[in-house]
């Protein structure tokens, strides 16, 4: 029973492993199916300014070794999110930390959620959304150097709260990104989101996906979550959030070695619905199988090669 | 770690939702919602008709909250040293006094295929009951199944004949080769479906559509693939008798925390087939005109 | 039995299956195993104008559903290519045609390569190799838009040979690349190379890959070699050759419904050496059952969904 | 399509490279190169020793063709509804008269650990023989073997006694659980192992190496983990005693083609092990000092 806390972000985090955003809801339909709050946390599905429709089906579908989806970031709004969905999260995760994942597609509509937010209770703070590649024009601000930077800067003066960026994959070099991240006052960065593709249904001749193109995820994606977590963990210096394929505690420490502090589950709940419980055990199983005290010794603790 | 039988009330919504999945009549209120995550060990695999295998599954906490409509989502976990698989969904076909569930499973393409392959012995992942049951009151029911859409039915009928409740079971498939062993539904539910193919191969010859009475005053309940289910509704809709389909849209998760299942709602919204259906009044649903 | 030949960069391809670069070899190695002769063509292992000795082991591993590899271009170098390698190929792939992968450092590098080989026999043309992620800078002219433009329009100046550009999927948006392909005189476009990964063994805590990181191929990545085909092939009126995970026939059906004229096979060679032969006889199939009789009147066939 | 026994020469530089692995003395010409792609069904799956499976695959024209230290990539090739999974290099460990090859296979990772799953009537992709064999002349052979580095051995033995060779076989585990029945090894290969544990647990106790003869004028050859290899090596070394060794390394293609799995030479190139190796005159590899 090695020591799996860590405090970061202003709170402590009694464990490492989250739920990802969009694969847990608001949190309330797991809540049968697995002790949410024994987990380090949950990213809440993106909120926006008002309430989004979504894409129409089909949304999901299984790739070779992982998923694609493109649910079009349907989500209440943040009105409706704040009367019906924070009362349960505050009431139900006492341990547990909630973020807020936030998506807009205009700086003030992130702001807005922002501002509109703040002043509640039942959350820790935000996980932006500057890389969902289900939206036309979703990357933007996440692949688009002035853009991001301009954001993170207006939202950082929006609030104290911890602010966290979860990056995309999708560029040349993710490093940059981070850095512009940890420059305009970012608390933390995520890394990784869904990977753009689509899939063909060869007898219909149409994509399989409703909305023509979507974003992959599961263990597909490992070895690119790990790369870009590697590279935004060596870039700065603010906590990581690890998050692609995730499946146990092998692939967790991946990420931890590779340098995130936190790792997010998301494809693997679907699986197995306690994906996430069982990553944070595997993890506690291998520090106490390698004799190491403390998670945090681990954290960033790969060796390079000699070069 | 198992979660076992934890018990959890409906959620309002659900509650409501189900409120409104009558028939016309008045209804006993809703039971609440279980659900389980239980590893199941696979008891025997047998092929009944073309592409097309009979499956039983341990599984006795699924076994014993499941009704008939609600669905399990079928997978190998996460600790095989098989593929990553998602879950599947399948409509719960049957269910043993002894803890044991039936699932009707006709090969798709590549994960139906992988299940195919199962062998007694072998471990699943079972996460169920899950989703909305087809909901019942005195009336005389008729079934009408379109290929391994007999599977929930199966399990209704059964209940039925053992509550001496009187269905009709009208069961239609392309072919008489994909025709699910007739005797053994007997053995299964007690009862004879009546046989409707395609091209005329086994029992009477035409589509599934020409069995339904649309003059008695039974309840419809319906299952199989997009284009019979339309065609249903269709005449339904003209003689204003009450209709529940069952439908079929891709799923992530299948207990509501992903939006992938979604379907149009009458009312112009998506609505999550996994949480709020699978079985649906017909006419909470957008229909193409 | 379906017509699949296509005359593509002034010549006939009596089938749309090629072997991927990189995989192959120099197709030496595989010729007692398959019949390579009856494929539509290979693309050899990258050919720089020195010798190149490579990355340290551990250079390939297995990842979920795919690979990682970092050889880091180990090869021969132009001259010994010439004499060594150029005339295996010459004698014994009569109608299979070869497409030489060029790689370098500089636009000299690249430009010295092609100037060297062009008034060789053996081979049909280039595919220029601007986005191996495994050496460092080696994705640079891939994502530089003034590099790769300068690099294209260099190069089309030195040959008349068809010249095919190789994407990189590690780009927010592949059609800018893809169009400027175009614009300076590429005949062609070759999408996808592998996407950047990274695998870490936990019981040593180091990188499994010598090189520490490396490119992720095979299934995997199939939903994202669909999605930079059909941007390719919808940004352009070039021909695109689709790559990525492509196992079977139906596989690559759905790079050819995206656009793609042609496909190439790598890492499942590995699983199976017939792959690529069977993908060709794959497609034929597919064609036969359903009833068309010329393989072009698939090629970009997609329809999408009315919006 | 099989691409069945087609024959090539092999190419002038695994010729050359061929008549190099000598040892010491001159040799018969090398014959030809013979590699063939197979679909191969496994004819037993036998649990032999801990976390270590004895496999029994049907694959005659690999059978035929190996010669002792030569190698096969085992998989599932694409057609299964299975993992993809790429294939894994094993050593060929035993042929039988009647086309069946061994393999002694231990559970490491995801990829042994699956193939240990394998049940009788399963098929598998075979690819070989593949890769250089070991080279013998008429002198006395010492095999050293550490773990599952046993495997090419038994092929051996059971050749050479049968030529009547005299051959002398050092077996090293970590402890007795992980050791290879010595009975089943006799009844394979008509001779005794002398079995070393680190632990003592089952036949001597300490490393293979304590078993090595360095006096006689016998061939060493030696298969294990690298560390292992290097003990050995550093001993030959000193005593000038002409030593062939089997390596590993992450393999790819396994034909070649794929330039993965290359280890240090001691003319500083990389060599690709699967191709020039996996068998190498000791003193063509570069050695740490
Ligand atoms: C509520 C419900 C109950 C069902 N009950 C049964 C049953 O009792 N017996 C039975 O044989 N089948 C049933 N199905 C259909 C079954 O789930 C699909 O045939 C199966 O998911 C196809 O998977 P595949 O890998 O073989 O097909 P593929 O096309 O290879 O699957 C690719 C992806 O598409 C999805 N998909 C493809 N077709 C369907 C479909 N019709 N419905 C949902 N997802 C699909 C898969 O889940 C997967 O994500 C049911 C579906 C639902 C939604
Ligand atoms: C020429 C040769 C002969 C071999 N003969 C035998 C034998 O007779 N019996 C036996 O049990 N094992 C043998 N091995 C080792 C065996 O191939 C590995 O144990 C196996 O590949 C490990 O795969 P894994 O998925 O279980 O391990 P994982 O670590 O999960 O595999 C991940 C990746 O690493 C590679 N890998 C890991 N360890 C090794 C290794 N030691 N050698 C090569 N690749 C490795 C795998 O191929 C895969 O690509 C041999 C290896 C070589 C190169
Ligand atoms: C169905 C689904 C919905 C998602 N919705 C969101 C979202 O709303 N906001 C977001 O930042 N990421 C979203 N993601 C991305 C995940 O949070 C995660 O970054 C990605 O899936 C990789 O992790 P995984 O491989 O463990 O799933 C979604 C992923 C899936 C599969
Ligand atoms: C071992 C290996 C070596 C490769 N070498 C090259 C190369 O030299 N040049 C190149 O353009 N692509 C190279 N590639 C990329 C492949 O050509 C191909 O673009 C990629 O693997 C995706 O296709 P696949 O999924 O079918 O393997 C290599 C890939 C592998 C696996
Ligand atoms: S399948 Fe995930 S919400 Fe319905
Ligand atoms: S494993 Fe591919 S060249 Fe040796």
């Amino acid at each position: 029973m090695a020591d799996l806390t860590q405090h970061l972000f202003g709170v402590e985090f009694q464990g490492p492993a989250l739920l990802a955003s969009g694969t847990c809801g608001y949190g309330q339909d797991y809540a049968d199916l697995i002790p949410l709050d024994r987990l380090g946390g949950i990213v809440t599905k993106a909120v926006s300014l008002e309430p989004r429709r979504g894409n129409p089906p089909h949304r999901v579908s299984e790739t070779p070794g992982g998923m694609i989806n493109a649910i079009g970031l349907e989500n209440v709004g943040l009105k409706a999110f704040i009367a019906e969905k924070l009362p349960w999260l505050r009431q139900n995760l006492r341990r547990a930390h909630v973020f807020v994942n936030v998506v807009g597609w205009t700086e003030d509509d992130y702001a807005g959620v922002v501002a509109g937010l703040d002043g509640e209770n039942g959350f820790v703070g935000y996980e932006i959304n500057v890389s969902c590649p289900n939206v036309k024009g979703g990357t933007m601000f996440g692949t688009d150097e002035q853009a991001l930077a301009s954001l993170v800067s207006r939202l950082r003066a929006e609030t104290e709260r911890p602010l966290i960026v979860k990056l995309t994959p999708n560029v040349p070099d993710v490093c940059v990104y981070a850095r512009i991240c940890e420059e305009c006052g970012a608390d933390g960065l995520s890394a990784i989101n869904t990977l753009p593709g689509m899939l063909i249904d060869i007898e219909r001749r149409r994509p399989v996906i409703g909305n023509v193109s979507g974003g992959v995820s599961g263990p597909a994606i490992l070895p690119m979550g790990v790369y870009a977590t590697w590279k935004a963990a060596t870039a700065t210096s603010i906590p990581v959030m690890g998050i692609g394929g995730i499946r146990d505690g092998a692939d967790a420490m991946q990420y931890i070695l590779a340098g995130a502090a936190l790792v997010q589950v998301g494809t693997a709940s679907f699986v197995d619905p306690s994906a996430s419980v069982n990553v944070q055990q595997g993890i506690d199983d291998y520090l106490d199988r390698h004799g190491v005290d403390r998670l945090t010794d681990l954290v960033g603790a790969l060796e390079l090669p000699a070069r | 770690m198992e979660s076992g039988g934890r018990r959890v009330i409906v959620t309002a919504l659900d509650h409501q939702r189900s409120q409104r999945l009558t028939t016309g009549r008045r209804e006993a209120p809703v039971p609440q919602r279980i659900r389980h995550r239980e590893r199941a060990s696979v008891v025997a695999s047998r092929r009944v008709a073309e592409a097309t295998v009979w499956l039983e599954l341990e599984s006795p906490a699924v076994a014993a909250d499941s009704r008939p409509g609600q669905f399990v989502m079928l997978g190998y976990g996460l600790d095989s040293p098989g593929q990553f698989m998602l879950p599947r969904p399948f409509s719960v076909g049957w269910r043993s006094g002894d803890g044991r569930i039936g699932i009707l499973l006709r090969i798709f393409g590549g994960g139906t295929h992988r299940l195919s392959t199962l062998r007694p012995g072998d471990s699943l992942l079972v996460l169920g009951p899950l989703g909305v049951p087809f909901r019942l009151d005195e009336r005389p029911v008729q079934c009408i199944a379109g290929g391994v859409g007999l599977a929930p039915f199966i399990f209704l009928s059964d209940q039925a004949t053992a509550a001496g409740r009187s269905v009709r079971l009208i069961y239609g498939e392309r072919s008489g080769s994909h025709v699910f062993d007739p005797e053994l539904v007997k053995r299964l539910t007690g009862m004879e479906p009546e046989v409707w193919t395609e091209d005329g191969s086994l029992g009477r010859q035409g589509l599934v559509t020409r069995g339904m009475d649309l003059e008695d005053d039974s309840i419809l309940l319906a299952c199989g693939p997009t284009p019979m289910l339309q065609a249903v509704r269709s005449l339904a809709h003209k003689h204003g008798k009450p209709l529940q389909v069952s439908v079929e849209e891709y799923m992530g998760c299948g207990v509501g925390t992903c939006q992938g299942c979604v379907v149009p709602g009458s009312d112009g919204r998506w609505i999550k087939s996994c949480l709020e259906g699978p079985v649906f009044d017909a006419e909470d649903l957008a229909w193409p005109t």
